[in-house]
């Protein structure tokens, strides 16, 4: 018997796979099993009613897609009387994404959302989608210092900062969001992206741009999860392109100690499910005992020649 | 704590539940010039469909065509008994050109049945259809419903010619009176198409219309609807990634209680209400 | 016939295909007409002789690949000895791409490479494999703008400046290039990535990190071209995961004036010259006379809700 | 200005000139459990070829594998007599799961011929090679060649087992003497093939040595070349991008004049003179 657990800080997860926020939601329910999971998280709420981004919303690009859905919120009200209780009725952590304008409404959020039912609270400060021009805090590690510390002073439950690819800064902002006060880094969110319909010229997106998903994103956001999980004390969690259990592994070899799966979901609604059991068949034939032993685990000191000579293959 | 009864077995496809399945082409022919009409051999559980919903299909990766997204296609035809699940569709992109490689034999990976089909009220005992192109494809298995249901169906049916109509014969069989319209004979304009409709509803027989799909036809219906004081139905659609409920990318505008509303193709729709529908 | 030149600057082009810099060389000629080429663009120089990174320096990431060449160099005067003069043989523009680690060196390069036979110089202040960390110049607008200000005084030949994915800010630092007088914009160069070889769980680069290149890469950079096109004045240069004519057009569209095509040389070494004609084609067709028409034209005022319904197609 | 003269046909592929082209799938079979045997129908502008030369093969992307870069291949035949181009190869990885998918009548895109190959020197008329698994494949055709220019050829074929001894048959056909070790009889190790090339060279039966991948041999054959003051040849592998020489991403590390120097192992290789090359 293989040890899937895996520990973020507090909390104990009975397996490292969740959903990325945003690709998720009870529905899902009638596909798959939802105690499967390792943690439900939601799609990213305002306080505030919010009505997103003009459709066409998604598109695809070659062998991934682009999202400008935004951040349509009910509110935080409506979340809490309808979403929260629904998912008290599973054996998985509950983990609430939430975003804001400012630091303030940040504050307030985060305060408003740490309610019974909810057992960590992720904090989207990486949505190219809702600030001008793809901004957001996590560009920068001077606003994502700023926000995050406000929010520590806001809440007593974990929270998770999630980052941006749209930086050049991803490890001073992974310190940053450490140094404030975060218990674990999402890496990461979507990154700036565009396509264009060169019959109609019009952008595919009713919103001009988008984030990009899906595996395109993979040596992205595997390259900033490994920048992170150098640097920090703090558990790491990797997102991005995810959609098979050779990309969990990559994923927990470079430092993660968990991960989201996002686009694949839509591709393959059972991918969460099928990467778990096919997580556990994996360690079982490569004989390993428990997920410490993958993460961190990469070889970054010898990396140079590896080319296998086919010659000397058994 | 929350039971997951899938394995049970028991639990019906169309009341909201939906299967990630491998499914077996049977056949994948052309229709006309246009239209391919697409057989799969498919399990028990994802047959218990209503009219207008839809699937999601995982197109085909081929040297030739790299579909990424699922794409949606409604339901043309359910067949619990054959174990046949039929859709009719027309290439127009990468999507449909992988979907159009699929041979005999091939395994084909789909999901659903999905979305909120067509409703026949109690009191709707005369149907009245109105479709063109694919959308007949959309509104073939309400015909079939209607049938069940000993409804009377009038199904008028519009084409760029005769040579390209669908489903005449299939309506038919189902009992349904059919009327074509076509641009070559110059019958398928608004207007005409308003005349049949109003002369229909002159004598009486239309409880409820039915469409789906395009704008001019909505205002239409939705013209004529408001102005006979009958109900309808349209099925939308709308660019798709989870097909499920769970991405909003999907959402139209609705006009509900003097707001305006927005809801998901794929899981309050694809069918809505006629006079809530916006035009776009 | 249909018109395919275009204009950067004072530089004309017989057409807007040329290829990126480290992806192409006179090995091609034994392949292709080189003749065919709008310009052509070496890989990047620096003023020493250089290494170059370890190997593995390339591996494949899905539908893309990333590479860690870094820039081995055999030194400015084995270039101007032996490099300049086999271009001066062919009918097209020939653009040199240079690199240094600091504003003076760069100064130095691009004085001492301004010689009859070059036509233009790319400034390669992006690439991720020769900085400490993928740290480049084009990730901040204050280090382009000084070191673009440097070279502006070194040469009277056209300076374009190759910008950079890693960074939040695009716009900024395509203003800071234009303002140091910059002649135009190559947009843009890898993104840093990562790919870890589950198995030996060694980094599949000798170097750790590289950046990625192809297909994947479109989306970002197509952005970024959108993004640099609308807020300067000077020509933009398309460059990332071009491999299809409509890829072409799709940057053009976007507001470019011409693009570069790198990686997808590799795959098919003929991938310029079908462009080419390709281009030719698509224009007849679509009875588009002149690339102006095209360059620039995105519909950006109108994108929302383009969904075609399928029963109202013709 | 250079003149581009491609199209008037007369250039030698074996003269630095390389061709992007469309073959056909002729065969593609088990060779035995490990190795198939891909048999190309070729245009005769890319068959002539050097032994030790290569060709980066662009594999098909099917649904269950997607290669992006070409793979490099060196070629296990070339016959422009029968127009066919033969590629031995060992399933690995994602490229040559791909490569294995193809099927006869399938176009198939390669692009070569490329590098430069084994020499044979005027004045070497006894070779010996030593060659396993797939370096068969490399060095097969210098068999073929040192039969046509009519020197002797020892070759020494070494396998897991008796049963996966390959091209022994091949070798023979091309009148060079076979010499068959195997782990399984314990004759594969580097004493015992130090021993037979020791031997031979007392024999004064070995003018040049031959081989292709792995370090131990190298090491071997360097040693025994040195002492001997016997000169020889080895085709390198690295990973690729181009196989042109325009990325430099192939490089490997020579001794060369007491300086320490980096060569293209698509351009200036696959085969390198067996002293300068480095061990990894
Ligand atoms: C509920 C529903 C039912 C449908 N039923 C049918 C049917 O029975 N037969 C049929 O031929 N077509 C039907 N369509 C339209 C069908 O989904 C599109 O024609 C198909 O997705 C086009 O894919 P493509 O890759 O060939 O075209 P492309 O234009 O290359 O597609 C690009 C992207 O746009 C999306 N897209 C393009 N057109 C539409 C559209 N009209 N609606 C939604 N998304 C679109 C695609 O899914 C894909 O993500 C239906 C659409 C919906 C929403
Ligand atoms: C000049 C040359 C000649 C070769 N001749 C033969 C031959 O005749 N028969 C044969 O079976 N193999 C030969 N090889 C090795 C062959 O190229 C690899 O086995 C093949 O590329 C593996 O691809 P893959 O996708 O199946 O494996 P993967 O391991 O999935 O490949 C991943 C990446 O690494 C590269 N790669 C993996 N192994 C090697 C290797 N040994 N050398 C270079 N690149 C590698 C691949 O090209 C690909 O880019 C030769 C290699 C070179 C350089
Ligand atoms: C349709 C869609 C909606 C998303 N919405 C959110 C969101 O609300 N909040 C958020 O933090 N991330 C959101 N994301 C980003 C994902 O959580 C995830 O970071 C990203 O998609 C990369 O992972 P993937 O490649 O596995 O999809 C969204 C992504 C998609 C595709
Ligand atoms: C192998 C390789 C080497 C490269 N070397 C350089 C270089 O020396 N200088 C540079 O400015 N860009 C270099 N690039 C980046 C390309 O010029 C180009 O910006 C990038 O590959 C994106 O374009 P593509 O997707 O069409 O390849 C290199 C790219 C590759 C793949
Ligand atoms: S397609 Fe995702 S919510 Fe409708
Ligand atoms: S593979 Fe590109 S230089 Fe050798």
């Amino acid at each position: 018997m293989v040890d899937l657990t895996t520990k973020l800080g507090t909390i104990t997860l009975k397996n490292p796979i969740m959903p990325a926020s945003g690709t998720f939601s009870e529905d899902l329910a009638g596909v798959i099993d939802m105690n499967a999971l390792g943690a439900h998280v939601t799609k990213t709420i305002t306080y505030e009613k919010r009505g997103g981004n003009p459709t066409p919303r998604v598109c695809e690009v070659r062998g991934s897609m682009l999202n400008s859905i935004g951040i349509p919120s009910k509110g935080i009200n409506h979340f809490i009387q309808n979403v929260v209780p629904y998912y008290r009725d599973y054996d998985v952590p509950l983990v609430v994404s939430i975003s804001a304008h400012n630091a303030d409404d940040f504050a307030r959020i985060c305060e408003a959302i740490t309610v019974p039912g909810v057992d960590a609270i992720e904090i989207n400060i990486s949505c190219p989608n809702i600030e001008d021009n793809g901004k957001a805090f996590a560009m920068r590690p001077s606003s994502t210092q700023q926000v995050m510390t406000k929010l520590r002073g806001a809440s007593d439950l974990p929270l998770w900062a999630k980052l941006s690819p749209n930086t050049g800064e991803t490890v001073e902002v992974a310190l940053a969001a450490q140094e404030a006060g975060a218990d674990a880094l999402v890496v990461s969110n979507t990154l700036l992206s565009m396509a264009i319909d060169i019959q109609s010229r019009k952008p595919k997106l009713g919103n001009l741009m988008g984030g990009l998903s899906g595996p395109s994103l993979k040596p992205i956001s595997l390259r900033m999860a490994y920048q992170c999980a150098k640097v920090v004390d703090i558990p790491v969690i990797g997102c991005g392109g995810i959609s098979t259990v050779e990309d969990v592994v990559e994923y927990l070899i470079a430092g993660a100690s968990a991960v989201q799966v996002g686009t694949a979901t839509f591709i393959n609604p059972t991918a969460m499910p099928n990467i778990i059991s096919g997580l556990e068949a994996y360690m079982t034939k490569h004989g390993i005992a428990d997920l410490s032993e993958l993460i961190g685990s990469v070889r970054d000191d010898d990396a140079a020649d590896a080319v296998v000579f086919m010659e000397t293959a058994p | 704590m929350k039971q997951f009864d899938k394995s049970v077995g028991v639990s019906s496809s169309a009341n909201g539940e939906a299967f990630e399945v491998e499914t077996r082409v049977k056949s994948n022919d052309e229709v006309n010039g246009e239209y391919r009409l697409l057989i799969l051999d498919a399990p028990q559980k994802v047959l218990d469909c209503q009219p207008g919903q839809f699937f999601h299909l995982l197109c085909p990766v081929t040297s030739q065509n790299a579909p990424y997204l699922r794409r949606p296609m409604s339901i043309y035809g359910f067949y619990p008994e054959k174990s046949e699940l039929h859709f009719l569709y027309k290439v127009t992109g990468e999507g449909t050109r992988a979907l159009a490689e699929l041979l005999p034999g091939d395994t084909f990976n789909v999901l659903g049945p999905l979305g909120k089909g067509y409703s026949i009220r109690d009191d709707w005992q005369q149907l009245l259809l109105v479709a063109r192109g694919v959308g007949l494809a959309t509104l073939a298995p309400l015909a079939q419903e209607a049938q069940r249901r000993g409804r009377k169906l009038t199904a008028i049916c519009s084409a760029r010619s005769p040579e390209v109509l669908m489903s005449v014969e299939l309506f038919r069989e189902m009992g349904a009176e059919v009327i074509t319209v076509t641009d070559a004979e110059g019958s398928s304009g608004m207007e005409n198409i308003k005349a049949i409709i109003q002369d229909k509803i002159g004598a009486g027989e239309v409880d409820a219309l039915y469409t789906c799909g395009s704008n001019r036809m909505l205002t239409l219906l939705q013209e004529i609807g408001a102005e006979h004081g009958i109900p309808g139905e349209i099925a939308l659609e709308q660019q798709m990634a989870c097909g499920l409920g769970m991405c909003q990318c999907c959402v139209r505008s609705f006009r509900r209680n003097n707001q305006i509303v927005h809801e998901r193709v794929c899981r309050e729709g694809p069918v809505f209400d006629m006079q809530e529908a916006m035009g776009w």
